[in-house]
């Protein structure tokens, strides 16, 4: 094993080498870990996914949902903005909001009734000024120096592209498009290309593993073909598919690009490809697939943003797939399938039909979700073990193909330099 | 007593109860081709959160629509569609005849399903109502519809098997 | 094979059946108006615990005593009584008749109630048996008494809507 | 509609039903008397792991075989083997009928056991499916034969009382 | 944020100022804190709640509780008086007793059999002289040394006053009027004056919550008028009822007192009560309120002694609610509802009727319940979060209104003296 | 309470006096304590049961267990050899193994379909000389100096004897014999006498305690005739059996042999035995024992190889009990029923019908489940408790009698030199 080099902060685990191929099983068990990666991943410095405009239409829809481990509520207020408060009352505490989504004109906390603007501002305070007693005594209430200013609800940073909303609670965080990089921003924006977005209804799983073992999977182009028997059974992967894997500077996002090619086989492509040859569906419009003008020339497009999300363009399926964690040892990972509202009935059909394969039950997902389980199971039993993930090297790059892990090592080289600086 | 709106005969309703047991028997012991023929051909299987169906959301977990479809799912579980080995115990409660003609009945259930991993406590895996309708035909009563509305939205991992 | 002592007509039985299947619909459907209409007017509703029950102590943990008690608190639950939004589904077994007179049939059904709060994990949220009375009205069976004996006397917080 | 391959009359129907919902009563009131008599002199009673009976390997957990055998596992509870007090509750599904001859019906039944220990939560306890043979008796329908095959292989520490 | 205090023990959390007024979500959450909290509130110079004599009429009786995390029973000698033992044997540790009520002579432990007076004196330990061999040899048992005087139960410290049972692990503890304090004893000795009370029975609930909660939910005056609609949509609450809030000397205990009052009708009133104004019940039955002669003026009195238990008087509904923690995040509420000897036949029927206002599904308990769950759901998620108690101002005493959260911080201003003194 | 030692180690708790008579409930429920136990007991200088030779009769049987919390496969080569393999992927860690058990001709893991031969080596990397590109470029795969025989499985030693079979992680262990001990050697060679066994079937339950509780209650000879009433009812335990307690030089190991007697009846013995005296069975088939000739003269033998098995035999019903720690709080024990390959067909019944003692609803095992939770409840609820095992004085060592606890001494003596020791 080659030297190990200490970390900066003394909960950390000990990377083996300098780079970043070989990961501590440490990395997705350390609770004290955990914590911090919540911080500077989700609460500092980072974009996170919230939802999508088309879930708040109307003013005064809210949709609850979650960054990192803390309760977020996306609202569209009168002027039709979109805001993003913490869903803790600024009294004592509480986590009010309860309802998942829905409309309404301001927020109440039900356990003494402050009530808050949409925006977070705190609007009204029951017995504040106190009450007269009989002999007209003002009893109780706030002193007079409480500023009504000073106890908003917890209001974050919001950021709008293409009907995606993010938020942050860092508000020096770096604009969005920054954040994403010109590297990635192109691939977001030809899915999210300004059309109107036309909800289509979620599937929520509880995945029992690391949140990181969900963004390692979409960067991971080796497995679809191994893993995914299906795609290879029914020719819908070829190892040598035109593609290309992309990343931003930082090699924290990724995009990966493929395209159905009919280049000649090559050996291991056809191991692959000979895995159960020549089955055939009984119902084919399951993969009855219908390329669309905007993709250009790729049909498949995975995008990773680090941390909280990952955006799938799989030939007519499109989702968005939102990343929260709960613990080390967990995740729930809600996907928000969607279409245009220029589909036809037959597109949003086929939409519909090719969902099968996605989501937790899906043909080519469900089994992401076991392998995540698995893996994080043999973390738990060994804490001294590490993963080794060396295909195409050990160095990070962009490739024009996909037999590497090079964006799993990108992603592990920029954990180790946020979570190695000093506090 | 007087009898209820949408009576069935003694006769069909021992029959129907009889298609309920042998349906959560045959998914339970994983006999996926008598799973399937309990089926009509043109039959729809659907397995959709509380939630989507509630909002008017068209989208399901899963959603098979005639018999090839429900053939395939079966490859996939067999073939393809790498998961953890498990037991999976529906317990079902009395069903509610909602509408009787001469083509169909219509009636609805409350199903709970628990699941076993191999040498793991039992969990509650899914539960929720379905929506059906039972025709009869030459080879005795089948589900032309089975919608499974279920209220355990949070899916523990994944749902390999149909429920 | 001989009938049963306390037996019901094929009739009595399936309309019985649906009773009890309409009651776990409705319930889990939060359709409390039909819920309070497949009660008598002078009803009895209560949710016990099964330590109270067998030592004979007289507290419960919900008491309701005719259909005003009922509709007080489906509006205490809809507008006064602030909770989470949770699930709640029914799986009820078979109902053991006890006793048949002309006026009235006895019942116990064993019953089990899940409970799923949004985007959670569903949860074993009460079991336990029912003390029924079943009367026949000029809109069908009615329960003129439906006493929940429970065996999770640990209740996971609070129990909001009518089992 | 047709009458299924191995139909039961109404009546028999209602007294299997009655049955099923009686055993469920007796052993979740722990009235192990009554629990014997609803057997008959010769039978088997078994609760034995899904594992072995898929593999074909003989052990079950528990295996008694006549009346004798049930009557010294009554006393052995009661009398000899210290335990924790808990309730347990059955919730089962419809009954699989599978054959019915002159002399027995043999029928199929999922269930699902619940377990809750004084002031603790409820926990699902045993989930699986039975092999049942009924025989008609001048005392009614009695077991010849009940045996639980159980998903929950993985027992939470001990099983005391009889499922 | 105000300069924060470093407490003394390390582990602790550290406040924001000197008063109490702005409380660390960490009191809520911190698994050292609780056991520290266990430790000084629970197992010393504490009085707790165990029962009702009430539950142990005849000698022999006995009723399994717990004081804090250790279990203990509470039984009736004999001689008729009551002991606390701890449900530990003094062989090898086993809780012995399972049941949670029964009547017995003495206590076995099944493991080996050591038998136990019930005052919890060692009596018989199997072979204790070991057993003598075919040839005479006596082989094995217990040394000489070994002295039954040295190995009985754990036996607690108790205390009865007006049939209610406290006991504590502490011999050194003060006696149970001074624990109370003069300002607490005669609202005490109001409801427990001495009758022989009646058990209707018990309610039990687990609370996802920490257990100081619970306390605070009942030293908080604010919140009935504004979380609970159900009694002002039925006008049994307004805010200027006449009411005292009185405390112990050391902040710790309080008695919410209240009387319904027909003072002249505050703007804030007024705001409260047109909530839902003039809904009426369908059955009056539930508040068909018959005052009782050692009531006096009050018509509510809410006694909260810390830490261990509530003791109810809300018109003719008495209970007792007992507090069993269970880690940080999690208590037991135990109510045992009860009535006086002398009670008519209607007046029981009342009480029991009345009890659907409270308990895990009471109308205006059940709701208790729901907001301490969602308050420790955003202590959970937010470790460096503050709740603010500061209705009143930031002192702590007396006062002859509702209107304030004084009893709050007199409870947290006692908890800070106690948890900062070095161990 | 005596001065107490600190420990070398300063996660483990400090007992009370040299010797292992007081026994601190800390060692029961200390997670740090639970680590080091794994390292020391079960991953390092320890043979471990993984199963028997008869679950694999074989080429290409394998079966899936546990040696501590880490998954292992124990499987027959092609050259009739038992290997053991831990079941964690050479390349990203993943727990690819998930049948129970099984046939097969190699090991997959079907994340990325690296393959393995039976002994653990790395057969197959998919695309590891990456992908020819239509234009004959190599795209990817694994570089140069990647080498195959640097990533096998994690491959342990084995041993068998009798037909059973352990493992361990530590190539450095003692062979088996000197593990087991001369003292131990023949009483497992009783048992395991080189006869083929023959499978009967599982029980598994998870008893909520820690797994040491289970060796000590088979090293408990004071409970069976006390705990174990349906023993004394049914006239199967006589306190004075002839009997003999054995344990290896490190006091870690033990065996328990008893016969049946007829000795005079002292004192104690008759006041168990005349507990419920003159009970008779209704049906007598579950206690009809037929001695065996491997027997010699004792009837009853009782095993305990630390830290993970128990061999049992008892009269007619013989089994392996395994030990698979979960956490310091819970355990799995997974019972192994069996036979021998030449028992006639009464035989084979009358094992399986004896088999109605043992197991988790066994008339005298389910109450061993029961006592080790109601144990550890006591340990998870005093921190600063001790247990006491003082029956037959403090010392340690072999005894012709029953009266004592000197194996559970014997034990907890090991224990402390064994977690005392530097790292
Ligand atoms: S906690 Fe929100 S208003 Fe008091
Ligand atoms: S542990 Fe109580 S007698 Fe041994
Ligand atoms: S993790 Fe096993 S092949 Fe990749
Ligand atoms: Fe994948
Ligand atoms: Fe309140
Ligand atoms: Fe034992």
């Amino acid at each position: 094993m080659e030297q190990s080099t200490n970390s900066g902060n003394r909960a950390l685990p000990s990377w083996p080498g300098d780079d970043s191929h070989l990961i501590p099983f440490d990395v997705y068990t350390n609770d004290q870990v955990h914590s911090l990666e919540l911080e500077r991943f989700f609460y500092n410095k980072h974009w996170c996914y919230v939802g999508l405009e088309a879930e708040v239409p109307n003013p005064g829809d809210f949709k609850r949902t979650s960054i990192g481990e803390r309760s977020v509520i996306m609202v569209k207020d009168k002027s039709g903005q979109i805001c993003v408060v913490e869903n803790i009352c600024a009294h004592r505490g509480m986590r009010f909001c309860r309802e998942r989504s829905g409309n309404t004109t301001s927020f109440t906390c039900p356990y003494h009734q402050w009530n808050y603007s949409l925006q977070g501002d705190l609007r009204g305070v029951p017995m504040r000024k106190g009450v007269t007693s009989a002999d007209g005594v003002v009893q109780g209430g706030m002193p007079p120096e409480f500023d009504v200013a000073d106890h908003g609800l917890n209001r974050l940073t919001v950021a709008c592209r293409g009907g995606v909303v993010f938020a942050s609670f860092d508000s020096s965080v770096e604009p969005l498009d920054q954040f994403l990089g010109p590297e990635i921003v192109p691939w977001f924006d030809r899915l999210f290309n300004g059309r109107t977005l036309h909800l289509l209804g979620y599937n929520r799983q509880r995945i029992p593993g690391n949140w990181k073992l969900m963004q390692e999977n979409i960067k991971d182009p080796y497995h679809p073909g191994l893993l995914h028997t299906w795609f290879v059974t029914f020719g819908l992967w070829r190892a040598d598919n035109k593609s290309m894997l992309r990343m931003d500077r930082h090699g924290r996002h990724a995009a990966m690009i493929s395209t159905r090619g009919n280049a000649g086989v090559g050996g291991d492509v056809a191991k692959v490809q000979s895995f159960k040859r020549g089955m055939e569906l009984h119902d084919e419009r399951i993969i009855d697939i219908v390329p669309e003008a905007w993709w250009g020339e790729p049909s498949v497009v995975m995008t990773t943003v680090f941390p909280s999300v990952i955006f799938q363009q799989q030939v007519n399926s499109v989702s968005t797939r939102q990343i929260i964690p709960c613990g080390s040892g967990n995740f729930d990972f809600v996907w928000t399938h969607f279409g245009f509202d220029d589909d036809s009935e037959e597109m949003t059909e086929r939409r519909l039909r090719q969902a099968n394969l996605f989501g937790p039950a899906g043909y080519v997902s469900a089994d992401d979700g076991e392998v995540i389980e698995f893996s994080q199971q043999s973390f738990d039993s060994k804490p001294a073990g590490t993963s080794l993930a060396l295909l195409g090297g050990t160095d990070v790059g962009d490739t024009e193909h996909m037999v590497t892990e090079t964006l799993i090592r990108g992603m592990y080289r920029y954990w180790r330099t946020v979570m190695d600086a000093a506090p | 007593m007087v009898s209820h709106m949408t009576a069935l005969s003694p006769t069909e309703w021992f029959a129907m109860m009889q298609l309920y047991a042998e349906y959560d028997a045959v998914v339970d012991a994983a006999h996926w081709e008598r799973w399937v023929q309990l089926f009509t051909d043109d039959c729809i299987y659907r397995v959709q959160p509380r939630e989507n169906f509630d909002r008017g959301l068209p989208l399901a977990t899963l959603s098979l629509e005639g018999k090839g479809m429900l053939l395939d799912r079966v490859f996939g579980i067999r073939e393809t569609l790498f998961h953890d080995p498990y037991y999976q115990r529906h317990v079902t409660g009395p069903p509610l005849v909602t509408k009787v003609t001469a083509e169909a009945i219509e009636l609805s259930v409350n199903y709970s399903v628990f699941r076993t991993k191999l040498s793991q406590p039992t969990t509650v895996f899914n539960v929720g109502r379905t929506i059906d309708v039972v025709v009869n035909t030459a080879n005795g009563l089948r589900f032309s519809r089975r919608e499974f509305i279920y209220d355990s939205e949070l899916i523990p991992n994944s749902m390999i098997y149909p429920i």
